[in-house]
């Protein structure tokens, strides 16, 4: 046990003690004992380098956006629009305009479900989700299925945590519209095969919606390389402000599709008569947007550029595995969800202690951990526990935060015993 | 009189591994749904009601939840079972207001016995749905509210 | 001319250098000469107790809210709640649970159209907004008629830029649905008459929205007062961080609507057939809400209250008039809009120039105006225009910067004549 | 050779004062409306053209706008007036870098004449596209865009 975390000590993957630096909550205490943050599925902290830039842009530099033309104005433009670019690198879309900035994935989605949805999905055709989506990625289009009389299918989940993957190519029809996955599950970690969804999708003429909420933070990922049509993200799992997030879309796909929020800044013309709407991303950005948000979006972004996301993932890895073992070591622990490709979530279940429970005695040791059904109720459903306690982790945890959770674990059980 | 502030104390802890009257109920007058969607804390109340004496004749549940929701009902139907349901719906106000700190039964009268080891739960804001789950949908099967109710 | 001027030095109704020594940005130069920021009303400043407020709570305070009883959690949640009193309180509204949070006025009028329009208006039913709306309260309603096959009626404006109420009266049927006026209109500053607007509405059974977006950062609102079903605001317009925004909504009507964005949060069960809602105000607040900016938008209101809704309101009016007179002083230039009840906004056109060749121009002198159709093209239509330069001042404008305003419009005169 | 950086030369004033070729044209062979949304410039294009020769023989326009939008569609048509319609579009493609910073005529080969007194527009971002609207309108004229082109 003590084998991998010597190992992350004598060849470290990356220096843990000087990112911690970097972030001011992390050193916050919690009751007298220090804080130990494994719920960053839920949100993540924020590095000083995105505070002082948000701070720095609201005191110096800050104006409003696209609408004016004297410098000030141009200055904040030219800064929203470079972090535009730097969204587009980060996600490795083809340009800038296929970049959209939302409030967050919840607001994505919702933007694909409605000025794609609306439009494409008609009586009879189908949209397939999975067993493992949060609720952002399943209400709207279940709301979207209900109003079109279209079918809503669920791609299944095995046992381990997997996606029945010989079981979605028989959901798949000439009358699938769309296929809207997550690429990492919150719930139980999966990564799903996000290449292979979006070609077989696209073999029958569906779109792909890919829901990046919790692998953009964790992982490098490519767009262009999974050829999804859309892929969604939220700025606060990425170490960016609250508030900002966005999406990429294929710019031949968000040509066809009709606004969503509508007002300033989305229209090329308005009478009143007629509007007539903006080219895309204009076209889905209606009103003023989060702009201090989207430079804090983009300094984080260079945060993680400059550690690497290659790097991010594989310690992040060793830390997953490091977890697992531990915690497989514990009677009466079950950790749902073991896919073979798996991002650094733990869902725990305790025969003895309910979720809830095993939260507040958990954070009278300093720990924070998300109990609940993470808004992925089928999931719970589907492995038959009404809630699960969830350690989320991040590139700043340490291994000896996981050994202070298995222990703290040991204990609960006990008590509950 | 003092009042031990820990949250999970003996008695709770052996409601949950023992819940008391924790079973359907056959001949119901009345029963209610109630969830914690926080949580996901899922409970089903059964009463059977003497109309015409307003009492609580008899009174059991199902369902899932932490240990403080399963304690705290299991304590509750213990505790309701006999009496007025008038009765019942003034301390249920009273249990509501304690976990909501609205109410010390330190300082004030009040007609909660043993219930007021749930006091503590004061501490602890969003714990007090916990709590506060099975006297709300008990409030609802007396109510016969059949669309549920949720602590949301 | 130096009349008012001399008045605001003796009797100050605002201590103006205190004041503007809050705003960091307030005292940066541009291209070598002090910035005179007069686009208040396209977007406003941060005062540093704003700004620290933020920073202070991402880097002691950050937790999500709602999803988490970890204390971390449960304290941001507190905080949370404590600024959606601070909203209430500040907006007159009975109850916490009667504010909404979003993005700001564009989303919360859409919001309002999406989850009451197609609720309840229907083939044949009328819509009625006036003619000096902003696109974001004019393109929904556009879209929600077109879809619906109901008619969007428009309140005239007169010359002096105040609605022509009798053309009000004649509007209003017993199929209005809905009313939506602004309370100040952006363009040319007119305050319209609120409260007689929803008591002839709430006559015919109509609901009422009126747009808060220029009026919540500049006079006393009290939506119990105007009764108005919604009113709607934008944290950026009020000294808030971008990114926030909201809305009142009387519970009794926002209880009869449905979700907007769906997703985490809004709703109460999920399963894979069917999904049950929350109560408002967590039914339209879907997913992981804009946290710090909420924190911040708080801040802004305990600043704007320390100083005095009724005493801001005062000055910018002392504002207005000074400006007025000046420019109207002024051969060759037009002020569009003189209502009698005005909020401080000068919508300016001159023979000479076209209004973005003023703005590049008094650009020169570090003076910020917009120029545009300030996203209300439907208004510079009617007053036959194509575009106006506006300065929109706010109580940290000094009766000098409009002294400099005049200097320069005259200079640009000159130049293009 | 030398450009001025001044944004509002005299050429330009004058141009705005006295737009040349303002007028619609009754026997025009394509039109085009093109819209700047972000300050309501606002113009149309006529042309002529000689589809044999692939000649523009006349261009008109009419519409309202910026000084430096009037000046640039002004100065545009009386200096397409007779030239070649494949010209035309090269000069458009230099004209259009050059207002974008991409193309610098005091280094490179260019056939811009005076044209270049646009340069220094490359200075105020938000204006290039007030100079850039009669250019992507004449496109759209040459290319018979029925549904008009915004510089948006
Ligand atoms: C009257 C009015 N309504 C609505 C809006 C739109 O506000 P936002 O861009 O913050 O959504 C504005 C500001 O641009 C406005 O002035
Ligand atoms: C997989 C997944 N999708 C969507 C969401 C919703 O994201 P947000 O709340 O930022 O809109 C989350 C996070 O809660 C998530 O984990």
């Amino acid at each position: 046990m003590s084998d991998t975390n010597t190992i992350s000590i004598d060849n470290p993957i990356l220096d843990v003690d000087k990112i911690r630096s970097d972030f001011p909550l992390l050193s916050k205490e919690i009751g007298g004992k220090p804080l130990i943050y494994l719920d960053n599925g839920a949100t993540t902290h924020k590095p000083k380098q995105v505070i002082e830039r948000v701070r720095k842009f609201d005191s110096d530099e800050y104006g409003t956006v696209r609408r004016g033309s004297y410098r000030l104005c141009e200055h904040s433009t030219q800064l929203y629009e470079e972090a535009r670019q730097k969204v587009a690198d980060f996600l490795g879309a083809p340009t800038r305009q296929e970049i959209v900035f939302t409030s967050g994935t919840t607001q994505s989605i919702n933007l694909v479900a409605h000025s794609f949805g609306r439009k494409f999905v008609n009586s009879g055709d189908e949209v397939i989700i999975s067993n493992i989506e949060h609720h952002a990625n399943t209400v709207p289009w279940q709301v979207l299925c209900d109003e079109k009389g279209a079918t809503l299918k669920v791609i299944p989940v095995a046992d381990n945590g997997e996606l029945v993957m010989e079981e979605y190519d028989k959901l798949l029809t000439n009358k699938t519209r769309i296929v809207a996955v997550n690429h990492v599950s919150n719930a139980l970690g999966t990564i799903n095969p996000v290449n292979e969804i979006t070609r077989k999708a696209h073999a029958v003429g569906a779109k792909v919606l890919i829901d990046g909420a919790q692998s953009t933070p964790h992982m490098k990922v490519d767009v262009q390389g999974i050829n999804c049509d859309f892929y969604t993200f939220s700025g606060h799992k990425m170490y960016a402000p609250s508030g900002i997030g966005g999406m990429f879309g294929k710019m031949e796909v968000m040509e066809t599709m009709s606004p969503y929020v509508t007002g300033g800044d989305m229209i090329m013309q308005v009478t009143l008569e007629k509007t007539t709407y903006a080219k895309p991303p204009a076209r889905f950005e209606a009103g003023t947007p989060p702009i201090s948000q989207v430079i804090g979006l983009g300094a984080a972004i260079d945060y993680l550029n400059a550690i690497g996301m290659d790097k991010i993932f594989e310690y992040e890895k060793s830390l997953l595995d490091y977890g697992t073992r531990l915690l497989n070591d514990i009677d009466g622990l079950r950790i749902i969800g073991n896919a073979k490709e798996k991002a650094a979530i733990l869902s725990i279940y305790l025969e003895a202690a309910h979720p809830h429970d095993i939260i507040t005695m958990l954070d009278q040791d300093g720990i924070a951990l998300r109990g609940g059904h993470h808004c992925a109720q089928p999931t719970m459903i589907r492995f038959g526990v009404p809630a699960t306690a969830r350690a989320s982790m991040a590139f700043y945890n340490k291994f000896s935060e996981i050994d202070a959770l298995a222990d703290s674990l040991r204990k609960i059980i006990k008590f509950f015993s | 009189m003092s009042y031990d502030n820990e949250l999970y104390q003996q008695v709770i802890l052996d409601h949950n591994r023992k819940p008391r009257n924790f079973h359907e109920m056959e001949n119901s007058t009345s029963s209610c749904h109630g969830i914690n969607p926080l949580c996901g804390d899922d409970i089903t109340i059964y009463l059977k009601l003497d109309e015409a004496e307003r009492v609580i004749q008899d009174i059991s549940f199902t369902g899932s939840g932490c240990a403080i929701s399963k304690a705290s009902t299991s304590l509750m139907t213990q505790y309701l079972k006999g009496k007025k349901i008038d009765e019942s719906r003034l301390i249920f106000d009273e249990f509501h207001k304690m976990v909501l700190g609205d109410f010390d039964p330190e300082k004030e009268e009040h007609h909660l016995g043993k219930l007021t080891l749930f006091m503590g739960i004061r501490e602890y804001p969003s714990r007090t749905k916990c709590a506060s789950l099975a006297w709300h949908t008990m409030v609802g099967a007396l109510d016969k509210k059949s669309e549920g109710v949720s602590t949301e």
